[in-house]
């Protein structure tokens, strides 16, 4: 093979495809390959999804494995947790966090305790997928970031894609893990696009990434956030400031080692986070930031948060409302010239 | 029963009419708008569904309550929101019902009692029982209606609510706007017990179904609800069989229902049906639907002038509200 | 009906009465530990609804599953979990069918196929569906029995569940023991609709009511309703109607009801009335019940040497078993 | 009036009384004096309350006032929600914080965003009460310590009463709140007694309280822990530490002033926080500490908090997995010998 001929291979070795097609790859990619893994939730058959990821599985797996649901939140989901302990692997979609309070009683008393309390018998491996976060305008009640939140439950994982290829791939690795793992999907992001390896398959969800290497500062984010700590990072760029970017993905159990080996070489740190700044994630990775490099930090840990408010419809209100990239540029400008 | 027509004056059949054709058009302009860019966000429009909130409404007194859904902007004109704090209310200005905080979904007006636009599917329920449960304990006699769609039966806060109405004997009217569709999920994949006043009346609730495309049946069942509730007994469940004529919302490819099944609900047009039922008897004279069209027209072009000249607000308002007492 | 009576075997007359037996003295001997501060945290006794675990679990096979409550120590001895590994978990050791994790609110068995030990009211119901419906995308023709009190029935998990398993056909056994109370709360201030049967089957679920202080209706009305739901007719629920004898939990000063209501359910002891019946129609030999009760005693004294004998659980296991996975 | 008797007023003055009865005097004041207030929830008449603190109240105010319900969590509060709309002032007991995540859905999604979402229409002066806390062998589902999670909830207050004063206190000012309070009452408290003032009536809901003067660290805990914190403040002491202790009352919103006065003077904080570790209120504290205090800290900030484990039914496992004076005094020795 010439150079340009590998060139080309590595060109079509790629796909441009948005969220949506990658986390609607990974759905279809389970049900293939995994004859215990079925789909259940509110619309994800006839409808095709509420956000149409699911379009076509019904017509491909059948209504038994793509299985629509009455409005029942808890029901469905105690129902998942109840199939997981009877030897299936059900992906559960609560169409978005926002309903999944209806179902907290379950995933908190049930999934979460079921193989501790049980003294180790009875594990669940149980998916729920949900859409995350706010931008689309559509106000208090449907516009949470709970998943920072959901991270306070031991027993459960929690899940955050920020990239096209952990969107694409974490599915799959949460499916055959034997505890409850719920991920989340910005829904902010289904309509984006971007190139993925055309053979993008599973990957691990245990490590936080630095999706940007840098010197001055560590920029630390999930999900949403991401796309944001990285457009900061490339203005920071401009701005003389090499700012690292860590992408948290898994929310619980935090990896916090390559968060810490991160701020103890940059010594400066900003948390992007759109949940709501009090007790919210932001304010766990900070702590632990304080715990674990303390003597290094030459500034206070920053924090760029959603308002604490409940996500208004206006659009610039709504804007105001959750971290933008000028946010994490002038709190990361402010952490480089502090200290 | 004897019919409701024969009961009407003209005034009160040319102000249903008036009612359905408002509330059509309105939805209509929203449309329209959606499509510009002027509203965003989640659009549930009541297009088909009219007669209920149009015949409903009125069997209620401006001291009485209101909860609905995010599909309530039909809901909203019906009860006496101003059209144009509606419209506002989209545009995101705070000339709008909620100050443009709260968009399509989340309508309130406390001036006439309109508790919202609840947006969690059987989330204002129970609200509706508190409401009623406050009117009881402090002497009054109020009624609370509350508007849900048929895919909230099947969910747990719709079981608490009723038989906490019911258990408690509360004035609450349980109205369930039943379109056969919650999104793309028909009745009959949701409910194993699909006659939903049957289901009703599990929980010892009167109640019964109702022609949902027909506003004069509409309004006589809730008027004769309404008495029974307000006279102290206990909460009624009314099934309003209906449809809705458009998607569920602005994003929905209506992969779950046929085009001809559309078509043959279509041929129940409310509106159609009241305006042929009112000519046959001669309640309608030659200009009246015109002026009515007339009138709604300009109301809304108001609304919508009102709306484009509304206030956005200031950003630093953005954290005012969350508590009344701020410390 | 014909009489059950009729049917039966005197060895399984007296598997019935010592399953009745066994769970009453092993409850009583609860009551002891508790005094002796040996067993601790929330303990609920079965005494007085013994028929129904002993009578309805029969009906089970061993592939079968099975979901309880809080009070399921008699749920789990009549599915065969072993005294002795229920004693040690209400004592807090490893030797417990829960590690002593548990506690008593918390008996779980896999080897059984003994589900919990649910401590939230109605919170085991979605999990009975989930697991029915596991073995029905299985193609196992698995039965999955779910106990619970009749103040689970106003949740809204109840609602949603008997709503799936009924949409689902799903093979559910709804096991309802309805002992009139939810700790102090009687069932006509709990439910507008106080026939729960006739409640059930607003979801289209098969459903009737038994008399719970008689096992062998229990154990009838089960064989016929597992035959039904193994057989494919969807989901059943049974109402028993039973009463507990003793207090709600430890801690209740029983203030919501009556001394000789107590009483006069008293007078329908279901060891007693089976008792009687038996000797009645010739099935007891005499020394039957001494050698039940001898046998039953051996077994608890065991149980509790066994417990006794028991390891704590190091502590540095407390966070063992959180993940199944560790990182 | 003589010193002698001006010491016996004084003496007379005082009353002995359990927290079980502390509450249970707040709520008999509450529907003696506010004709609007009345109490609704699972067993607070006939059996008197689940844990005893509203017995006899049934007697004195009535069926109508003093309301049982059904099992119902999401449909009463959400009823407590409709009725403050409808210009009650109602305290809905939600028996335990444990059953309180099926209501959840209500909690956040009405009770919490109501006022703001409505444009400032609709305010819920509402008053949720509940029990919290492990301690009493009640295992996993029965021992959550949540109330720092509900903390995280904007358009709520959260208070939690740790002493007589407080238990007997914050309802009154509380239900006059215009807005949705959350009072979290600590389980295995109700049967501490202790002395309070005969004439104890509300108190402010707003700040943080100092309960011990100290220079040596400052000692942070609410509820359940605040008794812990103070006997490890005695024992520190016996050791020659000075500890400060503070007592945050109020967990939203958090009163950050007093705790960042305390942190200034002594350079060095222990958080105590019987709820899990990972995003628990003990991380927004030692956050704000941080953001606050930085470079008047000594050392990194030090968090006691509850195991990230299902509360487990043993006794010696339970003990293990929430924070025990021991436990406050180790980490408070470890901060003071450290930096
Ligand atoms: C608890 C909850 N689950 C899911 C949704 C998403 N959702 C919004 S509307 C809707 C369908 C509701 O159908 P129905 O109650 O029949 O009312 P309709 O839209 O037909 O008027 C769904 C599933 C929601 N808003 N709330
Ligand atoms: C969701 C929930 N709410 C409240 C409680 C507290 N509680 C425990 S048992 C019980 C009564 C339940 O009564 P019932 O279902 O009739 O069962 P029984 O105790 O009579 O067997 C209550 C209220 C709980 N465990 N779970
Ligand atoms: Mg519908
Ligand atoms: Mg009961």
């Amino acid at each position: 093979m010439t150079t340009t001929e590998k060139e080309r291979t590595a060109e079509k070795a790629t796909v441009t495809l948005t969220f949506r097609e990658a986390f609607h790859e990974a759905l279809r990619d389970a049900l293939q390959r995994d004859p215990t893994a079925f789909l259940m939730g509110e619309d994800v058959g006839r409808y095709g999804g509420c956000f149409g990821v699911s379009r076509g599985l019904l017509d491909e797996f059948g209504p038994e494995r793509v299985r629509d649901t009455p409005l029942s939140e808890s029901g469905f989901v105690g129902a998942g947790i109840g199939a997981a302990l009877g030897g299936m692997h059900p992906i559960v979609e609560v169409m978005t966090v926002n309903f999944s309070l209806l179902a907290l009683d379950q995933i908190v008393n049930n999934a979460a305790t079921m193989l501790h309390m049980s003294g180790g018998q009875l594990n669940v491996p149980l998916v729920i997928r949900m859409t995350t976060g706010a931008g689309r305008q559509l106000a208090a009640q449907h516009s949470h970031s709970l998943e920072g939140w959901y991270a306070h439950i031991p027993g459960i994982r929690v899940l955050a894609p920020g990239t096209l290829a952990d969107a694409r791939g974490m599915l799959w690795t949460a499916l055959q893990d034997p505890d409850p793992v719920l991920i989340f999907e910005n829904g902010a992001q289904y309509g984006v696009a971007g190139e993925l390896a055309a053979d993008a398959g599973p990957v691990e969800i245990d490590h936080a990434a630095v999706r940007r290497a840098g010197d001055d500062l560590t920029v630390i984010a999930y999900g949403g956030s991401v796309p944001r700590a990285l457009a900061a990072a490339e203005e920071l760029a401009g701005d003389g400031v090499s700012a690292e970017v860590v992408d948290l993905r898994t929310l619980r159990p935090l990896d916090d080692a390559t968060v810490l080996d991160s701020v103890r070489r940059t010594h400066r740190a900003v948390v992007v986070d759109e949940g709501w700044r009090s007790g919210g994630l932001s304010a766990e990775v900070a702590a632990r930031i304080v715990e674990g490099a303390f003597y290094e930090l030459d500034a206070p840990v920053a924090r760029v948060c959603g308002a604490e408010v409940p996500i208004p419809y206006a659009k610039h209100l709504e804007q105001a409302a959750v971290p933008q990239v000028a946010d994490v540029v002038s709190a990361a400008l402010e952490v480089v010239g502090s200290g | 029963m004897r019919d409701p027509l024969l009961d009407l004056d003209r005034s009160e059949a040319l102000r249903l009419l008036h009612e359905m054709v408002r509330i059509r058009r309105f939805e209509e302009r929203c449309v329209e708008l959606y499509s510009a860019e002027r509203i965003r966000g989640f659009l549930h429009l009541y297009i088909g569904e009219e007669a209920v909130a149009a015949g409903a409404m009125g069997a209620l007194r401006p001291t009485d309550a209101v909860v609905a859904t995010y599909r309530e902007h039909g809901h909203a004109l019906a009860r006496g929101v101003g059209a144009p704090s509606i419209m506002a209310e989209m545009f995101g200005v705070v000339e709008g019902c909620s100050r443009g905080r709260g968009g399509s979904m989340h309508l309130f007006d406390a001036s006439t009692r309109f508790y919202g636009g609840n947006a969690i599917v059987a989330g204002g329920l129970p609200l509706a029982v508190g409401l009623a449960l406050a009117d009881r304990m402090s002497g009054r006699d109020g009624v609370t209606a509350c508007f849900f769609g048929e895919g909230a039966v099947a969910e747990g806060e719709f079981h608490e609510a009723m038989n906490l109405a019911a258990l408690w004997s509360l004035p609450v009217l349980f109205c369930c706007e039943n379109n056969l569709y919650a999104m793309g999920t028909a009745l009959e994949r949701s409910e194993s017990e699909t006659d939903l006043a049957l289901k009703a009346s599990g929980y010892g609730v009167t109640a019964w179904a109702v022609d949902g495309m027909d506003v004069l049946a509409c309004a006589a069942a809730a008027r004769r609800a309404v008495d029974t509730v307000r006279g102290g007994g206990g909460p009624v469940f009314l099934e309003f069989r209906t449809y809705r004529f458009r998607a569920h919302s602005m994003y929905d490819p209506e992969l779950y229902r046929s085009k001809e099944e559309v078509e043959r609900w279509r041929e129940r047009d409310p509106i159609d049906l009241f305006t042929a039922r009112l000519a046959a008897a001669g309640l309608l004279e030659p200009g009246d639907l015109d002026r009515i069209e007339d009138e709604v027209v300009a109301e809304i072009d108001e609304a919508v002038r009102f709306a484009e000249a509304g206030t956005p607000e200031p950003v630093e308002d953005l954290t005012k509200d969350v508590y009344r007492r701020a410390v």
